[in-house]
């Protein structure tokens, strides 16, 4: 490994950008979950007038381009936000919205940028794969034929943004020909399937939306790190409280340790999405981006699994009570580490990448 | 309650079949393989089915309306009620405190208690665990006061696993704070229905409501209701801990696992992958040894030894063995990973469920750090 | 899993056995590794006269039956013995004379069972491979050509036991033809190339070779099994007796959690080891029985290879002189973990096995 | 020795090639990339040319005789060093006592030691572990008392590496003990070659003679050997502890473990197994999150900033990535892992070597568990 030259130092003004950006989703945030528990298990799972004040804020158009409306942000700022959002659990569509607007024509955008309409993207069309191309969803440049699934938050979209053989189509939800089922997932949301049977859709030419998933695959990997890092802050302040044995649990040598190899999972989990971040805002080969992601979100999905079974486990019996915050993390993390593609999937992206990069 | 025939006098495989043919007969189609701890209302055909035939307390001498079988026989028939999917009974008052009766009660305790528990109309729970205590169980602060022929309780009891069923509770309580902290605690039997006692079910990661906390306010509780002597409740409770030791050592969960993440492999597309196939093959034989072990503690017990403190290294396998098999079933699941319900709508096949499943069985009967620690002092002799 | 019925319950009177010829074993080689060091480096790395009082006991005999001369024990005995011989680091090639004389006729036995003559088993044509079928090395009956690899001890042999595609064939260690190199190993020992260039050897048929390297397999994990616990008791007796901080390094809470998963690994392997025995004493299919013989010495090389890396942590930098005694014990099983099948090896074959049991 | 030019005004990359191409030409082939630590007398030549060239101390001030380079290119030429294959040097006296004696040294002192250690003219080990005192290095017990002008030194010095090849020691040794254990440590220069002081090498796993004894039986030394104040040697020898750890963080071993794991793997026919491959991936990733780690410690130091105690994860990483790629090594190995000498004479293929010298990683330099402890205490803020 080469160390970076002086010259790629730190730009003091983006670092304050950075970190305006954070303070202020934190500040807005707050700590308390009780929003995020209460959406649980009602449908959409979130909260359409919170939504538009996060749109408002412009968190949906960090990365669309200024020309566009956007905020023109580098990577770099998007993973600082979508940490924040992590640490926050929060339930809105933000990452997966934000992959549809990358990819829509400038005359969509403003109704989405406001809030006003959420079109989710429908890439998947079976378990387990990542955002490739689909195999069975047709598109004559009318009518949409086939089946997606594992579409997130879909009873809250108005529109679908839909992978096809023929390339990216858009398609209202109430479209006649549209059909909608949904399942419960862990984090009190749920995931939907969607039916086309030959709905009426518009097609979205020349969308960069291998680059769109890249970025969204990035931002979910930061949200796992934002969120195993509180879920790892929570439990050190659990082991300092609880007492047992007439000292505090914190105190046991076999605890310590293992609180420090999450610690250590946490530090490479950051280090690696910061890089991957970095990567994408310099202008190295495609193939190179990609494999940073895939790193950075293989790393990442490892980290929160590791970190919220073990936060459980060291929070003992209450961990294991829907009431206690801690579980809150622990099913978020079931929801996301496959999602965008798990660790094993990315894995194996990223030694294919690297063979050709 | 009928007292049936003595079943001991069967050879191993004739009593299994005997067994395996009753339940195939008897158990009630409608609650097989369930997905959850039921609740009384919902086993209670079972529970009375198998009172009725005497079948209820396994262990408990005939004398006493049990089966008086030998620990072989008894882990025969667990297997056999395992195999064909029964759910579990509400059993803390047949596997927890009739033992406990039987070698510590009066004969006026046994002849009030046992035949009610058999019956079905006492249904018991555990109240061991408090807020304060729980991997620190001698640190339990629930207090018994002595107030003419009454023994006043304060206090607040958690954990207590299906305590909304229940109409009876044995509890720890704190009869002496004067001394250190094992010796001044006794074993005490409380009704559930009267003024002062307090159930709020607690929702757990699954959503269920299996454990409760109870609350215990000025609750009277007649003298006669403490089984053994004053501040004995300790030495008392600890000695059955072995016994439900090996158990949490049974082989069942994990092996379940590994049935259903051969399922799961196949509906992925996966059972084929050279990397599942090698991890499937390690998990298949730390299962395989596991087994061997565990049969050898069993092989123990059947010899009529006293099982020691590594009887501890049974529960730290098996309920680290489950759980390392469901965080792979999360890792290879996908999408199905986040879902509440079965893949599909087939109930066998719930990765989520399972993995959460396992989550407090490194937790509760003793968590895996204490059962090392118990290992590190009492078998391996280490200082601290 | 099916628990076993009453009646195979223990037979008193072998249990008697096995203890006597544990406790003879035990006796005889005492605790003092002052001979295994001292015959570390030196050709041929054992020692012939301890060799002949070895064999006097009966140790080579234990598993040829009696009509031939030998105890005739079940195989429970012979793991017992094994794991003795592990315990102590006998550096004797006590386990592959077993092998070879299990496969000779009854001429050739006498001077094998006395200790006179030491005839070697050699199967090995490439690295990490089980003993199967010989690729290369030809025997027409007379004449033998090939080459062999990895034979252990082989300075010190007197003839080898060759395997070859037209079945076994004797040589002697001096004929003409056969040329020997080695490399030194871990252990102090060494592992012998023989060549063969049309060497004169003697067909030996109707061996039972395949359920001779079952049983020296299995004799190995048990070894190494004996090996593994004395290297786990040694680090237990230093933890307690080693000070740091102003209190016995074991009383930390942290090597405390180690030293339990070190015993549950043993606990599982002689569990494995023990159940493997029963198997072959049984009359249980021969896939079955390879099979149990598999998941013993995956399980026990697995073993071995935990408990003495963990052991020379726990001891701490004097682990890593060559003159602490714990360092025998790694470099033994760094010697033994892949000898006669690795894990990798015997967990793919478990699972192969299993298919058909 | 002469003084070099000033090389802090190269950019970065001109820098790299200019030490790049230096090494190629200096460099003795003879001793490239040696399996083993190598002795002053096989390293000596390539120690005098880079005395020559100026370049023997790239950290120490230029007023000194140093470099006076910047972190940045301090690690830029340790990785040229390491990508040539350069043997490591006697180099306790460039890299621990020239720091120290440049912050805490009298001028006297720094006149007299400094050149020397330039010249080789004084080869230096590190006198901190005692038998009694590993882990626990403030429970050191050898102690020197003042008789007059002179410091009497007794006591036991252990892993004091290369010491059979120094004519001086710097040493910890107890001046009070009657303080607490921190606070009575003084820091001592200490002549080898005197009466009283006897070394004997101890052979490590790898049968190599890195490491030694050595014994102080009343061995004198000038007043003015001690640095700094009397009984500040704690604290003066902690603070040099950062950078020593920053470099036991270097992606260095494991790095080279793994290129060695695929070469392994193509001699056993494994390069295209599933599952090979799947282990190989993870522990690239593994080393490229850990390059990216460090690289942003590096960072830190760039900018100036002081590294917490946050640094020991580095080593932890480092260590226990090398470690666990050393042991999967040993189970693909076959029978090589048992062999002493490389596979089939290419000295780069050792795995039995490699999965030695992984052992003491995660012991010198602070154990893993001490590096946890830190880590638990001084930034997890854990109490106890």
């Amino acid at each position: 490994m080469d160390i970076e030259s002086d010259q790629t130092a730190t730009d003091e003004e983006r670092m304050e950008t950075i970190r305006m950006l954070r303070d202020s989703a934190a500040g807005f945030l707050g700590s308390d979950l009780g929003r995020v528990r209460r959406l649980r298990f009602q449908d959409p799972g979130f909260d359409r007038s919170t939504w538009r004040e996060m749109c408002g804020f412009g968190w949906l158009s960090v990365r669309i381009p200024e020309a566009q409306g956007g905020l023109g942000f580098g990577m770099q700022e998007y993973v600082a936000l979508a940490a924040e959002l992590g640490a926050a659990l929060v339930p809105e569509p933000l990452i997966l919205v934000g992959l549809s607007a990358r990819c829509l024509p400038q005359e969509y955008l403003p109704a989405v940028l406001s809030g006003d309409r959420i079109i989710l993207p429908a890439w998947q069309e079976e378990a387990g794969t990542l955002a490739d191309a689909p195999r069975q969803t047709t598109f004559d440049g009318r009518k949409l034929i086939g089946e997606k699934r594992f579409v997130m938050h879909a009873r809250g979209a108005d529109a679908f943004l839909v992978t096809t053989m023929s390339g990216l189509a858009l398609v209202e939800a109430m479209a006649s020909g549209v059909s909608l089922t949904a399942e419960q997932t862990q984090d009190g949301g749920h995931y939907g399937t969607l039916r086309f049977d030959g709905a009426v859709a518009n097609a979205i030419p020349d969308a960069p939306f291998d680059a769109a998933v890249a970025d969204a695959t990035l931002a979910s990997a930061a949200y796992l790190l934002g969120l195993s890092e509180r879920a790892f802050r929570m439990t050190i302040d659990y082991l300092k409280i609880r007492r047992q044995f007439g000292k505090p649990v914190g105190a046991f040598q076999a605890l310590q340790h293992r609180a420090v190899d999450l610690y250590l999972e946490l530090a490479l989990t950051r280090a690696s999405v910061e890089n991957a971040a970095t990567t994408i805002d310099s202008n190295v080969s495609g193939s190179q981006q990609r494999a940073a992601v895939s790193r950075a979100k293989a790393r990442a999905s490892r980290c929160a699994s590791l970190v919220c079974r073990e936060a459980i486990q060291l929070h003992g019996a209450i961990g294991y009570t829907d009431e206690a915050d801690i579980g809150l993390f622990l099913r978020k993390a079931m929801t996301l580490i496959n999602h965008l593609g798990s660790e094993r999937a990315h894995r194996a992206r990223y030694v294919a990448l690297m063979k050709v990069a | 309650m009928s007292t049936g025939e003595d079943l001991n006098a069967l050879d191993d495989a004739t009593f299994r079949a005997t067994v395996r043919d009753w339940i195939e007969k008897n158990y009630p189609p409608e609650i097989r393989n369930p997905t959850k701890r039921l609740h009384f209302a919902e086993n209670k055909p079972w529970y009375l089915a198998l009172s009725k035939k005497g079948w209820l307390a396994p262990g408990w001498p005939r004398e006493h309306g049990g089966m008086g079988l030998s620990a072989t026989k008894q882990l025969i028939m667990t297997e056999e009620f395992e195999r064909h999917g029964c759910a579990r009974l509400n059993d803390h008052g047949m596997t927890m405190l009739g033992p406990l009766l039987i070698r510590y009660g009066t004969e006026a305790q046994n002849a009030r208690f046992l035949p009610k528990i058999l019956s079905g109309e006492h249904i018991w729970c555990q109240g061991y665990s408090e807020p304060g205590a729980g991997s620190d169980l001698a640190g339990l602060s629930t207090e018994a006061v002595l107030d003419g022929e009454h023994w006043v309780v304060n206090g607040q009891k958690t954990w207590t696993t299906m305590a909304s069923d229940a109409n009876w509770i044995f509890m720890l309580v704190r009869t002496d704070k004067t001394v250190k902290k094992q010796e001044g605690i006794s074993f005490l039997l409380v009704p559930m229905d009267v003024p002062g006692v307090t159930v709020r079910p607690i929702l757990n990661l699954e959503r269920h409501d299996d454990f409760c906390e109870a609350f215990f306010d000025n609750v009277r509780v007649p003298r006669e209701n403490l089984v053994g002597e004053v501040n004995q409740g300790w030495t008392m409770a600890k000695t059955l801990l072995g016994f439900e030791r090996i158990f949490l050592g049974s082989p069942r969960q994990a092996s379940y696992a590994l049935s259903r993440l051969e399922l799961l492999a196949e509906h992925m597309g996966l059972a084929d992958d050279a990397v599942f196939r090698d991890r499937h093959a390690q998990f298949e034989l730390d299962l395989a040894d596991h087994n061997t072990l565990f049969a050898s503690f069993v092989a123990r017990l059947r010899r009529g030894e006293t099982l020691g403190a590594d009887v501890s290294l049974l529960k730290i396998s098996q309920s680290e063995l489950f759980r390392r098999i469901t965080d792979y079933m999360l890792e290879i699941a996908g999408e199905n990973a986040a879902l509440i319900e079965p893949i599909e709508g087939n109930r066998d096949l719930n990765p989520a469920g399972l993995f959460l499943q396992a989550r407090p069985s490194t937790i509760y009967g003793g968590s895996s750090e204490i059962q090392r620690n118990i290992i590190a002092k009492n078998v391996l002799d280490l200082p601290g």
